[in-house]
């Protein structure tokens, strides 16, 4: 038994059961896309404006660019407990800052081999370069990853399960 | 009363039943003091394991108590650790160590429970040295490998069996459950044991005191790599960091080991940092080992069992400290050499 | 069993604090609010003497030492700065919210000692609301003590704590003298502009049979302690509060030696003898 | 080999007598036979004490980093310390000619406890400094070296679930001594995310998730500019298989931006310090 269903536990022992468990209804894939603010999320913009539908289980997480992406950030994302995690950019030769997405590829194309190399899924860590007018293609991103990433099931590696 | 080694297998199995009983084994190519668990090869030859059995005492990382936050409430529960156990094996050196901790956790105002609960679960049997490593030295500060103080139950390796004696009320008690295992037999005279390292450390602690701003520091310091690896070997080392780690509404406040060598060790709020460079951490490290702590506790917090001699990245070697400071003491160190401490740096 | 020599009375484990609320928040400058904690049924949340640090936390943030800077009937008072990710989290509190507390630690101001004696009580920025314990504690039995003055000074007057006492309440007790100065003048301050070591030493106090009092950062204390050497207060009779190094508070974490001295367990009231005669590490 | 020390103690009292140096590092004698332990000579009389024989472990490249000061330092560089020197060169970390190199072609060292050559060594490119003021004896003919991916190779081609399994064990037994950091001659930040606990990059604790953060995170930040020298694995008190770690990055390198041997010289910036336009394209 975790850390923290214990102290739920005694929590509900000392409150006489107040605390309500909701039902553990069944898993969603939980996914975190990186998307820079120029290209990517002015896609996912667009793509809300004609009225495209995709799974509601991708969380942007707006970034001024792709460069900005820390490595830090996707491996605390897995930690964290998402199933996912999506990098987008512009695409190389767009970027607003004119070299911030050559350094994230090269980045990207190491960091990607690197989680691989400890077990993660290639479908779970996947990077795209979505321009701005590009609404189909990020929507299509995103229903391929859902897919994927159910498939595959819930992600238990480099879960934080305490000691 | 004599347990013979064939014998020693069963013994541990049945104390396993009971209780966790950690004996020195070899994992991943190091030596430490792990669970016995039925067929486990038991390295009872070596003269010291790599890790010391301080762990099974002061584990690395140890949850304070865990709390839970709803709405504007919260209810902290305390962790509770009753498992009994049993340390095999144990020499000299790590049962002396053992006894600073006691004195560390549970004297001086306040006592450390946890410490407390575990201490008191744990049953110590020490095992008489027969051949010490290179970098053994404990003879150095008055420990008798034979003896291991501090322990409930003492073993002695009579060549093909172990003396057993009980040296508390709690050890005669524990071997009761020993005696289906132990024949009758006499202590042999115990061997004389030659320590390729023995040293004066009589006047260690006032000539560290009179060093204290000799240039010795700087040039010890600067090969010094500022890592934990000394502290987190050393059966002795008991400084800890205090955290917490939360998910959501829940999370745990846990403590770990810290090592003064480190460069955040002792950086406050604010970024002032009373030992901002490597050789005061360095400094402070071999004092507090030598000196410092024999000022309040009355005896050094090095046991000498050479674990930090044998793994420091750099080859820092508390045992040439030792001797560096007394022939710095010896030719006067106020007249030769600087004593002004060149400052280096980080 | 392990012979257990102490004399605390704590049956569980000494780190574990109490669950108290926070019933009163007072802003005391832009980074400075004083913070008054009671038990969740209303009791003090530890007695304390004068001198006396607690440790004071948020739960899922982590808790810091901080001396108790007033103390009531059923309450404590803690005056934090903010200057980091603790303390500011901590200074997101309001009243009715729920912290953690434990105390109390470390030894307490000498009053007794210094009965019948003049009191010359010196701070910088954050460091009076140590010596103002014992400030309030000379005041609340005023007839023990001889003339009292204050010298206090910060940054600039924004960052003066506890305004309405310096300017309002304290001048007119009897027999004592507030002195204030900042270090960098603005416009709404007409007072001296001045470091304290100067500032001190300008004001020419006369030092028979007096006790200095003296909290600050390391700079003002450095300072300072020179200074008042030099006005010709024996070192017996200059005390000062060494809490900034405090962290677990229980002499166990290994964290606060200043040489072989555990600043949590032998102090953090010291003389400046006892000062001098430890190892500057 | 003796005749090399000898050279080499030679040169130190010239060079420190007619003050071209402040001071010297090198190595001296430890305690046991076949232990040594890095060595500061700043008078001639210390000279004696320096030594060269097939124990000299030590990474000498980090240790002129710390002083902050204008001395003139002397430091005996082997193939894997010159290239340290290299890399610190480049990130601006000292001046050269605050620097003077004294050469050594090394012929790889022992393990004391074993007398084989130690793994490092064996494995190693580059045994012939790249960087020298002086060259003491002369420079070996660089013989062939095993393929230094094959650990890599074997773990890729287990399972996703299986390398998953194999890195958790090994970061599960990591006490976060931090001693592979502290070694590591690319590891020159000022303040490294591991000491920033408050800000949030790595907790203290010593769970299996806050090791994969240090161990995966610290690897991938000198990745492409490790020298395979592979103190870190030396250092390791657990004996953990880091040098799999970096080995993996750099073979990445070579297939992904073309060969790139980090500290072959002070100028050439590092893969991910760059880019190509043409650089392999698999995100689009």
């Amino acid at each position: 038994m975790s850390l923290e269903q214990e102290t739920l536990n005694a929590v509900q022992e000392n409150q006489g059961g107040a605390v309500v468990q909701e039902a553990p209804e069944a898993w969603k894939p939980k996914i975190l896309a990186f998307t820079c603010n120029w290209c990517t999320y002015a896609g996912a913009d667009l793509a809300g404006l004609n009225r495209m539908k995709y799974p509601a289980d991708v969380r942007l997480l707006r970034l001024p660019c792709s460069g900005r992406v820390n490595p830090q950030f996707v491996l605390h994302a897995f930690q964290k407990g998402c199933d996912g995690v999506l990098v987008c950019g512009c695409h190389p030769g767009d970027c607003h800052y004119s070299t911030g997405n050559y350094f994230t590829r090269r980045r990207m194309l190491l960091y990607r081999r690197y989680l691989e190399y400890f077990g993660i899924e290639p479908e779970r860590f996947q990077i795209r370069w979505i321009s701005g007018s590009e609404a189909g293609k990020f929507r299509d991103t995103v229903v391929d990853t859902c897919e994927a990433i159910t498939k595959l099931g819930p992600n238990h590696k480099f879960r934080e399960e305490g000691r | 009363m004599i347990l013979k080694k064939e014998r020693l297998n069963d013994l541990l199995e049945a104390l396993a039943s009971k209780a966790t009983v950690y004996v020195p084994r070899e994992l991943d190519g190091q030596t430490r003091f792990a669970p016995f668990a039925k067929g486990s090869a038991v390295e009872l030859g070596k003269a010291k394991t790599v890790f010391s059995p301080k762990e099974t005492l002061f584990p690395q990382t140890e949850t304070l108590y865990t709390y839970a936050q709803l709405g504007e409430d919260i209810t902290l529960c305390e962790t509770v650790n009753t498992t009994n156990q049993v340390l095999f094996g144990v020499r000299s050196c790590d049962t002396y160590s053992i006894e600073r901790l006691d004195e560390v956790f549970l004297t001086r105002t306040f006592i450390d429970t946890l410490y407390l609960e575990r201490r008191n679960n744990t049953l110590i049997v020490a095992l008489g040295c027969t051949e010490p490593d290179r970098s053994c030295f404990c003879t150095s500060f008055g420990i008798d490998p034979a003896a291991g103080t501090g322990a409930d139950i003492q073993l002695t390796d009579t060549g093909d069996g172990y003396f057993v004696e009980a040296l508390t009320g709690r050890g005669t008690e524990a071997l009761q459950a020993w005696s289906p295992f132990l024949t009758e037999g006499q202590k042999t005279a115990a061997r004389e044991l030659t320590f390729s390292l023995a040293l004066d450390t009589s006047n260690v602690k006032d000539s560290l005191e009179q060093l204290f701003e000799h240039a010795y520091w700087n040039d010890l310091s600067m090969k010094c790599l500022g890592c934990g690896t000394c502290a987190f070997v050393c059966p002795t080392c008991h400084c800890f960091d205090m955290s917490q780690n939360n998910k959501g509404n829940t999370g745990y406040r846990f403590r770990t080991w810290d090592s003064c060598t480190f460069s955040d060790y002792s950086m406050m709020a604010g970024f002032h940092n009373p030992r901002p460079t490597k050789m005061r951490r360095l400094r402070n490290r071999f004092m507090h080992k030598l000196s410092f702590f024999s000022d309040r506790y009355g005896s050094s917090l090095c046991c000498g069992c050479g674990r930090c001699i044998e793994l420091c990245p750099a080859g820092i070697d508390i045992s040439r400290v030792i001797e560096d400071t007394s022939s710095l003491m010896g030719a006067g160190a106020e007249q030769q050499g600087s004593t002004a401490v060149k400052e280096v740096a980080s | 069993m392990i012979a257990i020599s102490h004399d605390c009375s704590c049956e569980t484990n000494p780190l574990i604090p109490q669950v108290c609320k926070v019933i009163a928040v007072t802003q005391e400058t832009s980074d400075v609010k004083s913070f008054r904690v009671q038990t969740l049924d209303g009791r003090i949340p530890f007695s304390f003497v004068p001198g006396q640090l607690g440790m004071f936390g948020v739960v899922n943030h982590g808790e810091c030492m901080f001396c108790v800077s007033m103390g009531g009937e059923d309450w404590i008072e803690f005056t934090v700065k903010k200057v980091g990710t603790v303390t500011e989290r901590i200074h997101q509190l309001h009243p009715g919210a729920q912290v953690t507390v434990r105390g109390p630690y470390g030894n307490f101001w000498p009053a007794d000692a210094c009965k019948g004696r003049n009191m010359i009580f010196i701070a910088g920025g954050i460091g009076l609301p140590p010596v103002r314990t014992f400030l309030l504690h000379t005041l609340a039995n005023r007839s023990d003590y001889g003339r009292i003055d204050l010298v206090y000074s910060a940054s600039t007057k924004k960052d003066l704590v506890f305004k309405e006492q310096l300017f309002d309440l304290w001048p007119n007790e009897p027999n004592m003298h507030v002195h204030v100065s900042v270090y960098r003048a603005s416009d709404d301050w007409d007072g001296p502009v001045e470091f304290t070591a100067p500032y001190l030493e300008s004001l020419g106090l006369d030092i028979t049979n007096t006790t200095a009092v003296l909290c600050g950062g390391p700079s003002l204390y450095r300072t300072c302690s020179k200074a008042l050497a030099n006005m010709g207060v024996s070192d017996n009779d200059i005390l000062t509060t060494l809490e900034m190094r405090m962290k677990c508070g229980i002499g166990k974490c290994g964290r606060c030696n200043v040489g072989s001295k555990y600043i949590c367990l032998d102090g953090p009231v010291f003389t400046q003898a006892e000062v001098n005669a430890m190892l500057k590490d | 080999m003796a005749n090399t020390q000898e050279t080499l103690r030679e040169r130190a009292r010239i060079l420190l007598e007619d003050g071209t140096l402040d001071y010297l590092i090198g190595w001296e004698a430890g305690r046991f036979e076949g232990q040594t332990t890095p060595l500061i000579i700043r008078t001639v009389a210390d000279v004696d004490r320096l030594i060269y024989n097939e124990y000299c472990v030590h990474l000498l490249a980090k240790y002129p980093l710390a002083d902050k000061t204008t001395k003139k330092i002397g430091v005996v560089v082997r193939g894997c310390d010159a290239r340290g020197i290299n890399l610190a060169l480049k990130d601006g970390q000292i001046e050269r000619d605050r620097l003077y190199l004294l050469g050594i072609p090394c012929q790889g060292m022992k393990d004391a406890q074993t007398g084989e050559e130690l793994k490092k060594c064996r494995e190693c490119t580059h045994r012939n400094p790249v960087v020298y003021d002086e060259l003491l004896g002369d420079l070996l003919e660089q013989s062939a070296v095993a393929d230094r991916f094959a650990e890599v190779n074997r773990i890729e081609s287990l399972s996703a679930d299986e390398r998953y399994d194999y890195w958790a064990d090994v970061f599960s037994r990591c006490i976060r001594c931090k001693a592979c950091r502290d070694v590591c001659p690319t590891c020159t930040c000022k303040e490294c995310f591991t000491d920033q606990a408050a800000k949030g990059w790595q907790g203290k604790e010593t769970s299996l998730a806050e090791n994969q953060n240090y161990g995966i995170t610290r690897m991938f930040h000198s990745g492409e500019r490790c020298l395979e020298c592979g103190e870190c694995e030396r250092v390791c008190p657990k004996g953990l298989p880091l040098m799999q770690l970096n080995r993996k990055v750099i073979k990445d390198v070579h297939e992904l931006f073309g060969e790139y041997i980090a500290g072959i010289d002070d100028c050439t910036p590092s893969p991910l310090d760059h880019y190509q336009l043409d650089d392999v394209e698999e995100f689009m």
